[in-house]
C-alpha cells in the first residue's frame, strides 16, 4: 500500500511540476485515523498530502462539475466507481473529456457496503494507471435485495417506503452527491413550474423519492453515495436499483457508466419492445 | 509447435495411412503431439442418436484427460467426426455453466473447458505450419487434379465448427496446391458420404459415394483428397464395389491430404502405407512425381 | 391577475338535455380569475360567436374558455373568430363536454359535476395560457426529384406539367433506371425501352425540368418550403455544352470497361454513354479506367474530338439552391446474391444469371442482339431453369420480405423463353405463385399453358456435370426428390434498396425500416409523405413494387408537391417545443428522441461568474418541429417545454380535476 | 388509516388522451352514445410522450383513485415514434410505482386508436370498475399527511 | 386410421416438447423444400424432411414415428445449413428418433441395431472396435456377408487384426456411461 501512495503522490506532483493539471482531486488525512476527507492539491509540494487507505470512500469525480470550464486540465484519482462516473458525465455531456486528466488506482473495497457488490473495482478509463489491476468478480446478487423487496405486499412495501420517507429531511445531500443528478437547475428547485412542494412532510418526501428516483435510476452508476452521505439513513440505493433491475428484465443487458453503455435507455427504443399495454 | 492428441479409434485400423503420413510429418516438420493417456471412443453418431447427454459425456473425459495433464494445449482430433463430438462438447461446457458442471459430475473428474479442439485442416491452416511444410517439401505433384473432398462435420453445424464455408471451403485446396497439385473446382466438398450409414442401411447410402466420385470425376479430377479416415475409408473402399456392381469405371485413388505432404517430403509409399489403400493408390503418385522429377 | 370569460354550449339539447348549462356557468363564476360566465344554445352560431366578441370588449376580457363540443371540432372556428377581437387566438380553452360528456351519460347530475369538472381544467389551463403567434413561411415553389428512374421520370413530369419547375438529380451518367433495361414488361408485353425512352427524352426537353445527371446529394437544411440542397456535380471530363453526341471519342477510345448496363455481359469504353438511348445522349469519362487519367498516357478521345469538348482538368463541383419539396426515388437494386449462395455456385456458373441479365440477354438491344444465349458458350440453352424467391423470403441468407415483382417476371422470362426458344423446356421451381395484380393471373395461366414446368420447390443446390447445370430440388407436391439437368439457369432475386440510401436518408432527416427501406409517414393513409414535411417517396425507395405500382405512386407524390406549391405560403403551428435556455444543461436526452431531427445541441455564449464560457445548449428549430412534446416529457429540469401543452399548463388541469 | 366504506363513493379517474388516436376514439364514443361511467375525465395531450411520469404521482398526490395513459398502438404514432418512448417510460414507471406500494391497476396504460371507440369505452368502463373495487387511494395523497388540508400551495 | 386432423392434442403436445427439446418453432416452417432437397438420405426416405414438420405440426406424430426416415438421418445438418428459418430439423429427428426407440417402434432395425452395438462395444472396451463391431452386427441382423469381401484386404495389410486396442480404464468408462444415462433420463423428466 504504501509504495502505491509513494507512486500516487509523485505522479500527482510531477502533473503539477509539468503543469499538465490545474489542480487535483483526491484524498487526504483528517485528525481521525479512520476518516478521509476529499482534497484540491494545487501545489506541487502538497502532493504529500494525498492519501489512500481502506477509508478513502468519497466520491471524487462529481467534484470536476463545479469547474466545467477549466483553463487547465483538472486531475482527478479514480477508482472504478469515479471512473464510471466520468463516462456517465460524459455521455450526459456535462464533462468534456479533453479537460480531465483522469489518475485511475485499482481499488479493492473500502470502508463502504456498497463495495461489497462492486463488479468494476479498477478504472475503467484513465490516462495514468497507479498500481496494478486487481480481480474483479461477478455480483450475482446485484439486484438480490430488490427481489426480496419486490415479493412484500403492497402495502408492506408502501408501509416500509412511507416509514423511510417519515425520517427523509429533504436535505437534498444525495442529490448534490449523485453524479447523475447534473442538472443546471433540479426541477425540485423550481416553486414557479411547482413541480415539487417545499414541505417536508411524508407526502412531499415521497414524491421527490419517486421522482429522483425516475429522473436517475436509468443512469444510476451504482457507486451507492446517495445513501452513504444520507444522515437519515435512507435506502436510496434500493429504489434507483428497481429501475435498473427492470431496465435489465425489460431491454436487454444494461449496466451503466461503462465504455461502451448504451447512453440513453430512454432515449432510444425497439420495435421490438415487449408491450405490456395492448 | 505442440498439441495433446486425440486419435481416434479408427487411426490404428482403417485410419492407418493417415496415421502414418501425420506421423511422418511429424518427424520432419517437428510438430509434436501428445497422445492423451487414456483415451476412450467419443461416441460418434451412435451415443448422441441415443443420449444427448453421452454423447458429451463421453468426449468429455478425454478433453478432461488432456486438461488434467496440464500442458495447456489445444487438442488435435484427425478424425471428423470425433473433433464434431469433441467440439460439441467444448461448445455445451462453454455456453452453458450448468451443463459444464453436469458433466464433470458424470465423468467424475474436473473439467474446465479452456482447450479447444482443432482438426488438422485448421492446424495445417495456419500460416506457419504451411511455411514449416513447405520448406521442407521438396518434390512436387505438378499438374495432378485433384478434387478435395471437406465431408460434413468438418463444416457442419456452423455454430459449432466455425468453418468458413459451409459449401465451398478453401482451406484444404489451399493446403494441397503446396504440393503442386491442382485441386479443382466442383460440387461435392461438402456432401454427406453417408459413412455412419454405410453399415446398417447400405441400400440407402452407396448413392451417396457414387455422387461424389462421379461429380469430382465429371470436373475432371484425378484423385479425391480427404482429410478424415471415416471418409477416406468410405470413399477408397467402396469404388471398386461401385464399380463392380454398376459396371462403372471410376478411377479416382482417395489419398487424406497429409500423404500428399508426406510425399512431397520425401515419404516412400511404405513408409506412410500408400499400398494398404483399398483402390489402388501407388500408380498415380508414381506417374506425376516421375513427371516433375523429369 | 386574468380576465377569464367562460361560455357554456347548448348544442341544443345535445349538451343541455344531459347537462346543467346554467349551473356549470353558474359555478365557473366562482373559479379564480373569471370574470365572466355564460351559457348560451349555439355557441359556434354567428350570434354565438358575436355574443363572445361583444363580452371581450365589454369586460376586457384577455382569456376564452369554451364548454362545447369537441376541439378537434370547432377549435378553430373560435380562433378565427378571436382573431378579430384584442385576445390571441391561442388563449382559448375548450372544454369537450359533449363528445365526452353529455353524449356519454344519462345522469344529469353526475353529467352536470363532470362538466363542470372539465370547465375547472379548462379554466385551470387558460389561466396559464400565453399569446402564441403563428408564422407563415414561404414556398419556394421548386421541387427536388432524387433519382431518375421511371419514379422519379413520372414525378418530375407530373410536377413540371403542373407548372413548377424541378431538378432531377440523378447520380449516373443517364437516367432511365431499371426500367430502360428491361425488355419487355408483364402482363402486358409491352416493350420497356419504348414505353420509357420518349418519357426520357419528354424530360431532357421540358422547360420546366432542369436535368442533373452525374449528381449527388451532398447536404439538406431547412425545413419544408425551404430547404437548402446542396449538389455535388461529378467531373464528367466533357463539356456537355459544347458536345454534340457524335459518339467519335467512344469509337476510337482504347480501353475496354465491363458494361454496367448490360450487366456485366459485354463491354463499353472508358469514354461512354451508357446505352444508345441515353439521356443526356452524350458520354462521360470513366476516371477509374481511364487511361489518360489514371496513368497520364492516351488521349485519344480529346485528339479526335472535333469540338474539343474533353477536359481532362475538369473537377467536382458544387451548387446549392432552394427547393420547396423533395421526392426521394431512389429506387432499388438486386441482392448480391453470389456471397449469399454457395450452394448456387456461388457466381461461379458463368450459366447461372440473374433475372436482370436475362432481361438485357433477351432484349433486342442487349448483347445478343435479342437472341437468348447462354453466357458460358454462346449457345442456345434448350433447357432452362428458373428459381424463385433467391435473396427473398430467407431471413437467414437473404431478406425475409417478397420482392413482389418477381412472380411475375419469372412467368414474363418463361414465356419469352418458350417463345423465342420454340422446342426449349421451362422448369420453374417455386414456392408459391403471386399474382395480385390486373391481368397477372391470367398471365400466369398463358404461361402454363405455353409449357411451363411449375415445380414446387426451392432448389437446394445447383452443381456441374459435364458441362450442365443441375439442379436439385424437392418436388414437394410430389413429396420426392427431382433433379432438373439445365443449360440456363436464371435466378430471380430480392429487391434491395439501392446502395446509399442511408446517406440519403440521413440528409434528409427521414427513416428508414429495418431493411434500408425509406419509412412512409403511414402506411395506409399517408403512404406517400415521410416523417418530415415536404419529403415524399416515389416508387420502390419504399419497398419492391412492380412498374404500374411504381407510376402511381409518383404521380401521387408529384399531386403532393403540387398541392403544396399550390399557396404561396404556409401558416406554421405556433405550437412547438422552446427551450429556456438558461435551465438547459445540454444533456441531450431531448435531441435523440426527436422525431423530427428539429432538436440540435448549439453551442452558446455565456458567463460564469467573472468568466466568459461557451455553453451546450438545446435549440428547437420550429420549422421542423410538429409539436409531439416527446422532448418535454424527456427533460428532467423541464427546460425544454411544449408550447400550447406547457408542464405548468398540465400539472394545473391536473390540480383542477381533484378539486 | 381506516376509512368507512362510502356505498356511493366514486373514485377520481384522469385518463391522459393523445390528441390523434385516443381523444379521437373517445370523441367517437360520444358520437355513436356509447354509455360509460362518468368518473373519468380526459386531459387532451399532443401524444401519449409528452405525458411526464411526474404527472401520474401528481395526479395521485392531488387525490386521484387511478391514472390512465392512452396512445395511438405502436407503428401508428402521429409522431412516428413517439409511443414507443412512451412504452418504455411507463413499463418503468408501473413498475416503479408497484414498487412503493401503488397498485398497477391503479396506473394503467393502454393503446387505443381512432377508430376504436368501443374498446375506449370498454377499457374506462373496466378501469373504473376495478378501481373501485380496489376502493379509495390512500396512498400518496397529499391530504392525508398535511396539516394545513389540500390546497396549501 | 382415422385421418381427422381435430382433437390430436397428446400428440401435439408430444411434438411440442421434442420441437422444444430442439430448440425449433414448428411454425417457422414455410414448407419450402429446401431441406429435400438439398438431402442426401432423401431418395430412400419414406416421409420426406420438410413432411416431418408438417406431419408434427399437425400431430400426426404416428406417421412420425414409424417412419424410416428418422432413422435414415445421417446428421450430416445440410438441411438446417440452408433452411432459410435456421429451423433445427437434425434435432426434431433426433428427438423423434429417441421417442420412437421408447416405444419400440423401430423404422429401421439395422441402424437401431448397429447404434445398440457400437455402445455396447464402448461399454466394453472403452474405444469401438471395428472387428468386433463389424462381425456382431453382421451376426445379429442376419447380413452374414456384408462387406466380407474387403476382409482378405484389411487382413493383408495389417489394417485389421485380431489384437484389441482397449482403454485401460474400461470400467470407468462405463459406469460413465451408466451415470449419462441417469443424467440423460433426469434431464428428459423435467422436460414433461
Amino acid at each position: 500500500m504504501s509504495s502505491i501512495i509513494e507512486e500516487l503522490q509523485s505522479t500527482v506532483k510531477k502533473l503539477l511540476e509539468d503543469g499538465t493539471v490545474g489542480y487535483v482531486i483526491g484524498w487526504g488525512a483528517t485528525r481521525f485515523p479512520d476518516r478521509t476527507t476529499p482534497v484540491f492539491i494545487t501545489r506541487p509540494e502538497d502532493a504529500h498530502k494525498l492519501v489512500w487507505n481502506h477509508y478513502c470512500v468519497n466520491g471524487t469525480a462529481k467534484y470536476a462539475l463545479d469547474d466545467r470550464y477549466p483553463e487547465k486540465k483538472i486531475g482527478i484519482i479514480i477508482r472504478g466507481c469515479d471512473s464510471r462516473a466520468v463516462n456517465r458525465m460524459i455521455q450526459d455531456n456535462q464533462l468534456k473529456r479533453e479537460n480531465l486528466y483522469l489518475i485511475g488506482i485499482p481499488c479493492d473495497g473500502k470502508e463502504n457496503p456498497v463495495c461489497e457488490g462492486c463488479q468494476h473495482k479498477n478504472p475503467l478509463v484513465y490516462d495514468v494507471l497507479i498500481g496494478t489491476p486487481v480481480e474483479e468478480k461477478i455480483n450475482p446478487d446485484r439486484f438480490k435485495e430488490v427481489a426480496e423487496f419486490e415479493k412484500l405486499s403492497q402495502d408492506e412495501k408502501y408501509e416500509y417506503w412511507a416509514k423511510q420517507y417519515d425520517k427523509c429531511i429533504h436535505c437534498y445531500a444525495c442529490r448534490n452527491v449523485c453524479p447523475a443528478c447534473n442538472c443546471k437547475e433540479c426541477y425540485a428547485d423550481q416553486y414557479r413550474v411547482g413541480w415539487q412542494g417545499k414541505q417536508n412532510n411524508r407526502n412531499s418526501n415521497q414524491v421527490y423519492g419517486l421522482t429522483r428516483a425516475f429522473h436517475v435510476g436509468d443512469r444510476c452508476i451504482e457507486c451507492g453515495e446517495c445513501e452513504r452521505v444520507c444522515p437519515m439513513g435512507l435506502p436510496i440505493m434500493r429504489q434507483t436499483k428497481k429501475m435498473l433491475k427492470d431496465i435489465n428484465d425489460l431491454f436487454g443487458d444494461y449496466e451503466c457508466g461503462l465504455n461502451d453503455s448504451r447512453p440513453h435507455v430512454l432515449g432510444e427504443f425497439d420495435l421490438q419492445d415487449r408491450d405490456e399495454f395492448m | 509447435m505442440q498439441f495433446s492428441y486425440y486419435p481416434g479409434c479408427s487411426m490404428d485400423t482403417t485410419g492407418i495411412t493417415y496415421k502414418l503420413s501425420i506421423e511422418y510429418i511429424c518427424s520432419k516438420i517437428g510438430l509434436v503431439l501428445h497422445e492423451i493417456p487414456d483415451w476412450n471412443c467419443c461416441g460418434a453418431t451412435a451415443a448422441h442418436s441415443k443420449n444427448k447427454m453421452l454423447a458429451l459425456a463421453l468426449p468429455a473425459r478425454n478433453l478432461a484427460q488432456a486438461e488434467e495433464e496440464g500442458l495447456d494445449l489445444d487438442v488435435a482430433v484427425p478424425c471428423a467426426s470425433c473433433y464434431s463430438r469433441m467440439k460439441h462438447t467444448v461448445v455445451a461446457a462453454r455456453q452453458d455453466e450448468n451443463m459444464r458442471r453436469k458433466l464433470e459430475e458424470i465423468i467424475g473428474m474436473p473439467y474446465k473447458a479452456k482447450a479447444d479442439v482443432l482438426n488438422f485442416l485448421e492446424i495445417f491452416s495456419r500460416p506457419e505450419m504451411k511455411r514449416a511444410c513447405q520448406e521442407k517439401m521438396y518434390r512436387t505433384l505438378k499438374g495432378m487434379k485433384v478434387a478435395c473432398y471437406y465431408g460434413c462435420l468438418t463444416s457442419r453445424p456452423v455454430e459449432v465448427t466455425g468453418a468458413s464455408s459451409t459449401e465451398n471451403p478453401m482451406e484444404m485446396d489451399e493446403i494441397v496446391a503446396l504440393t503442386g497439385a491442382e485441386p479443382v473446382e466442383w460440387d461435392f466438398k461438402t456432401e454427406c458420404c453417408g459413412a455412419s450409414h454405410q453399415v446398417d442401411a447400405p441400400k440407402a447410402a452407396r448413392p451417396l459415394i457414387e455422387r461424389i466420385i462421379r461429380n469430382a470425376k465429371a470436373n475432371k479430377a484425378q484423385a479425391i483428397i480427404t482429410a478424415c479416415p471415416l471418409c477416406n475409408l468410405n470413399l477408397d473402399m467402396r469404388e471398386g464395389e461401385i464399380n463392380k456392381a454398376k459396371g462403372t469405371r471410376y478411377d479416382l485413388p482417395v489419398y487424406q491430404f497429409t500423404e500428399l505432404l508426406a510425399v512431397c517430403m520425401g515419404a516412400g509409399a511404405k513408409d506412410i502405407g500408400i499400398h494398404k489403400h483399398f483402390f489402388p493408390a501407388f500408380d498415380l503418385l508414381n506417374e506425376y512425381l516421375r513427371k516433375a522429377g523429369d | 391577475m386574468s380576465r377569464i370569460g367562460v361560455f357554456v354550449c347548448h348544442c341544443g339539447t345535445n349538451i343541455a338535455g344531459t347537462v346543467d348549462v346554467a349551473r356549470v356557468a353558474e359555478a365557473m363564476k366562482a373559479e379564480p380569475g373569471v370574470v365572466f360566465a355564460t351559457d348560451y344554445k349555439y355557441m359556434c352560431s354567428e350570434p354565438g360567436q358575436q355574443m363572445v366578441k361583444d363580452m371581450i370588449k365589454e369586460h376586457k376580457l384577455d382569456r376564452i374558455v369554451i364548454c362545447s363540443c369537441t376541439p378537434r371540432m370547432h377549435e378553430n372556428t373560435f380562433r378565427k373568430m378571436l382573431k378579430d377581437t384584442d385576445v390571441n387566438p391561442y388563449m382559448l380553452e375548450i372544454a369537450n363536454i359533449r363528445e365526452q360528456c353529455s353524449w356519454v351519460h344519462t345522469d344529469k347530475e353526475k353529467a352536470t359535476e363532470k362538466a363542470i369538472a372539465l370547465a375547472r381544467m379548462a379554466v385551470a389551463k387558460v389561466g396559464r395560457d400565453f399569446p402564441l403567434f403563428t408564422s407563415t413561411i414561404p414556398i419556394h415553389k421548386k421541387a427536388l426529384v432524387i433519382g431518375g428512374g421511371i419514379a422519379g421520370i413520372q414525378a418530375a413530369l407530373d410536377i413540371a406539367d403542373a407548372g413548377y419547375q424541378v431538378t432531377l438529380l440523378e447520380r449516373e451518367p443517364s437516367i432511365g433506371g431499371r426500367m430502360v433495361m428491361l425488355d419487355k414488361t408483364f402482363p402486358t408485353l409491352d416493350c420497356s425501352a419504348c414505353i420509357s425512352t420518349p418519357k426520357m427524352v419528354e424530360v431532357s426537353a421540358h422547360p420546366n425540368i432542369e436535368l442533373r445527371t452525374s449528381c449527388e446529394l451532398e447536404d439538406v437544411s431547412g425545413y419544408v418550403g425551404n430547404f437548402e440542397v446542396t449538389i455535388r456535380q461529378k467531373a464528367r471530363y466533357v463539356n456537355h455544352d459544347i458536345c454534340t453526341g457524335c459518339g467519335l471519342c467512344e469509337t476510337k477510345c482504347p480501353t475496354k470497361v465491363i458494361s454496367e448496363f448490360n450487366q456485366g455481359m459485354s463491354e463499353r469504353r472508358a469514354i461512354y454513354k451508357s446505352f444508345a438511348q441515353a439521356v443526356p445522349a452524350k458520354p462521360v469519362i470513366d476516371p477509374d479506367h481511364c487511361r489518360k487519367l489514371q496513368e497520364g498516357k492516351c488521349g485519344v478521345c480529346q485528339a479526335v474530338c472535333p469540338l474539343k469538348a474533353i477536359n481532362f482538368e475538369d473537377k467536382d463541383t458544387t451548387f446549392t439552391d432552394t427547393y420547396g419539396a423533395i421526392i426521394v426515388s431512389t429506387g432499388y437494386q438486386l441482392i448480391q446474391w453470389q456471397d449469399l449462395y454457395p450452394e448456387y455456385g456461388g457466381g461461379r456458373f458463368k450459366d447461372v444469371i440473374s433475372g436482370l441479365q436475362f432481361e438485357r440477354l433477351v432484349n433486342a438491344s442487349g448483347p445478343t442482339e435479342g437472341h437468348i444465349l447462354r453466357p458460358s458458350d454462346q449457345t442456345e440453352p434448350k433447357d432452362v431453369v428458373i428459381v424463385k424467391c433467391v435473396g427473398s423470403r430467407d431471413p437467414k441468407k437473404g431478406k425475409s420480405y417478397c420482392s413482389r415483382a418477381c412472380c411475375m417476371y419469372a412467368a414474363k422470362h418463361a414465356h419469352q423463353i418458350l417463345e423465342k426458344i420454340p422446342d426449349s423446356n421451362v422448369y420453374v421451381f417455386y414456392m408459391d405463385v403471386r399474382t395480385p395484380g390486373k391481368g397477372y393471373e391470367e398471365f400466369y395461366d398463358r404461361t402454363r399453358k405455353d409449357g411451363a414446368n411449375y415445380i414446387r420447390g426451392r432448389v437446394a443446390k445447383i452443381y456441374k456435370e459435364g458441362g450442365r447445370l443441375i439442379c436439385r430440388g424437392e418436388d414437394s407436391l410430389l413429396g420426392r426428390q427431382v433433379t432438373v439437368e439445365a443449360d440456363l439457369v436464371i435466378l430471380e432475386t430480392a429487391m434491395v434498396p439501392a446502395d446509399g440510401i442511408g446517406e440519403v436518408v440521413h440528409k434528409l432527416g427521414i427513416a428508414m425500416d429495418a431493411d434500408g427501406w425509406v419509412q412512409e409517414a403511414h402506411p395506409k393513409l399517408r403512404p406517400v409523405e415521410t416523417q418530415t414535411a415536404g419529403v415524399y417517396l416515389a416508387g420502390t425507395c419504399q419497398g419492391p413494387k412492380d412498374i404500374p405500382d411504381t407510376v402511381a405512386q409518383a404521380s401521387a407524390a408529384a399531386a403532393k408537391v403540387c398541392g403544396l406549391f399550390s399557396k404561396s405560403e404556409m401558416e406554421t403551428s405556433p405550437m412547438t417545443s422552446k427551450v429556456d435556455q438558461s435551465k438547459c444543461c445540454g444533456c441531450g436526452h431531448c435531441e435523440v428522441c426527436c422525431p423530427y431531427k428539429a432538436i440540435t445541441l448549439v453551442e452558446i455564449d455565456d458567463r460564469e461568474g467573472p468568466k466568459k464560457i461557451r455553453r451546450t445548449v438545446a435549440s428547437v428549430n420550429s420549422g421542423l418541429c410538429q409539436g409531439c412534446g416527446c422532448c418535454a416529457a424527456a427533460c428532467r429540469t423541464g427546460a425544454i417545454d411544449l408550447l400550447g401543452f406547457t408542464n405548468d399548463q398540465i400539472l394545473r388541469e391536473v390540480d383542477a380535476l381533484c378539486q | 388509516m381506516s376509512v368507512k366504506r362510502d356505498e356511493n363513493w366514486e373514485p377520481q379517474i384522469l385518463a391522459f388522451c393523445c390528441n390523434w388516436c385516443t381523444y379521437t376514439g373517445a370523441d367517437l364514443a360520444g358520437l355513436n352514445r356509447m354509455k360509460y361511467p362518468e368518473n373519468v375525465r380526459v386531459v387532451r395531450v399532443p401524444c401519449s410522450s409528452r405525458v411526464n411520469p411526474q404527472f401520474i404521482l401528481r395526479a395521485f398526490q392531488k387525490g386521484c383513485d387511478g391514472v390512465l395513459v392512452c396512445g395511438c398502438h405502436p407503428g401508428d404514432c402521429h409522431y412516428a415514434t413517439g409511443n414507443y418512448f412512451t412504452r418504455r417510460r411507463f413499463m418503468l414507471m408501473q413498475r416503479l410505482l408497484e414498487y412503493n406500494g401503488i397498485d398497477p391497476k391503479r396506473f394503467q396504460a393502454r393503446w387505443i386508436s381512432g377508430s376504436e371507440a368501443a374498446k375506449f369505452r370498454d377499457t374506462v368502463t373496466r378501469v373504473s370498475q376495478e378501481i373501485k373495487e380496489l376502493g379509495p387511494n390512500k396512498k400518496f395523497q397529499e391530504e392525508w399527511y398535511s396539516e394545513g388540508g389540500a390546497g396549501n400551495e | 386410421m382415422d385421418r381427422c386432423l381435430n382433437n390430436r392434442e397428446n400428440a401435439k403436445a408430444l411434438a411440442a416438447r421434442i420441437a422444444k427439446d430442439a430448440g425449433v418453432d414448428l411454425q417457422d416452417c414455410y414448407q419450402c423444400g429446401k431441406c429435400s432437397g438439398g438431402c442426401p438420405m432423401a431418395g430412400d426416405m419414406d416421409l420426406m424432411p420438410r413432411q416431418i414438420i408438417q406431419y408434427m405440426r399437425l400431430g400426426l406424430m404416428g406417421d412420425v414415428l414409424r417412419s424410416k426416415s428418422i432413422w435414415l438421418c445421417a446428421a450430416c445438418h445440410t438441411c438446417v445449413d440452408r433452411c432459410p428459418h435456421d429451423i433445427n430439423l437434425p434435432g426434431l429427428i433426433e428427438g423423434a428418433r429417441m421417442e420412437a426407440k421408447r416405444r419400440g417402434m423401430i423404422g429401421v432395425k439395422e441402424v437401431d441395431k448397429f447404434t445398440d452395438i457400437f455402445l455396447e462395444n464402448v461399454k466394453m472396451f472403452g474405444k469401438n472396435q471395428e472387428v468386433v463391431l463389424e462381425g456382431l452386427y453382421n451376426v445379429t441382423t442376419g447380413h452374414l456377408m456384408q462387406d466380407m469381401v474387403n476382409v482378405p484386404h484389411m487382413l493383408k495389410h495389417k489394417i485389421v487384426g485380431p489384437e484389441l486396442n482397449t482403454t485401460k480404464q474400461a470400467a470407468e468408462v462405463k459406469e460413465l456411461m451408466l451415470r449419462a444415462q441417469a443424467a440423460e433420463n433426469e434431464r428428459k423428466r423435467g422436460e414433461q
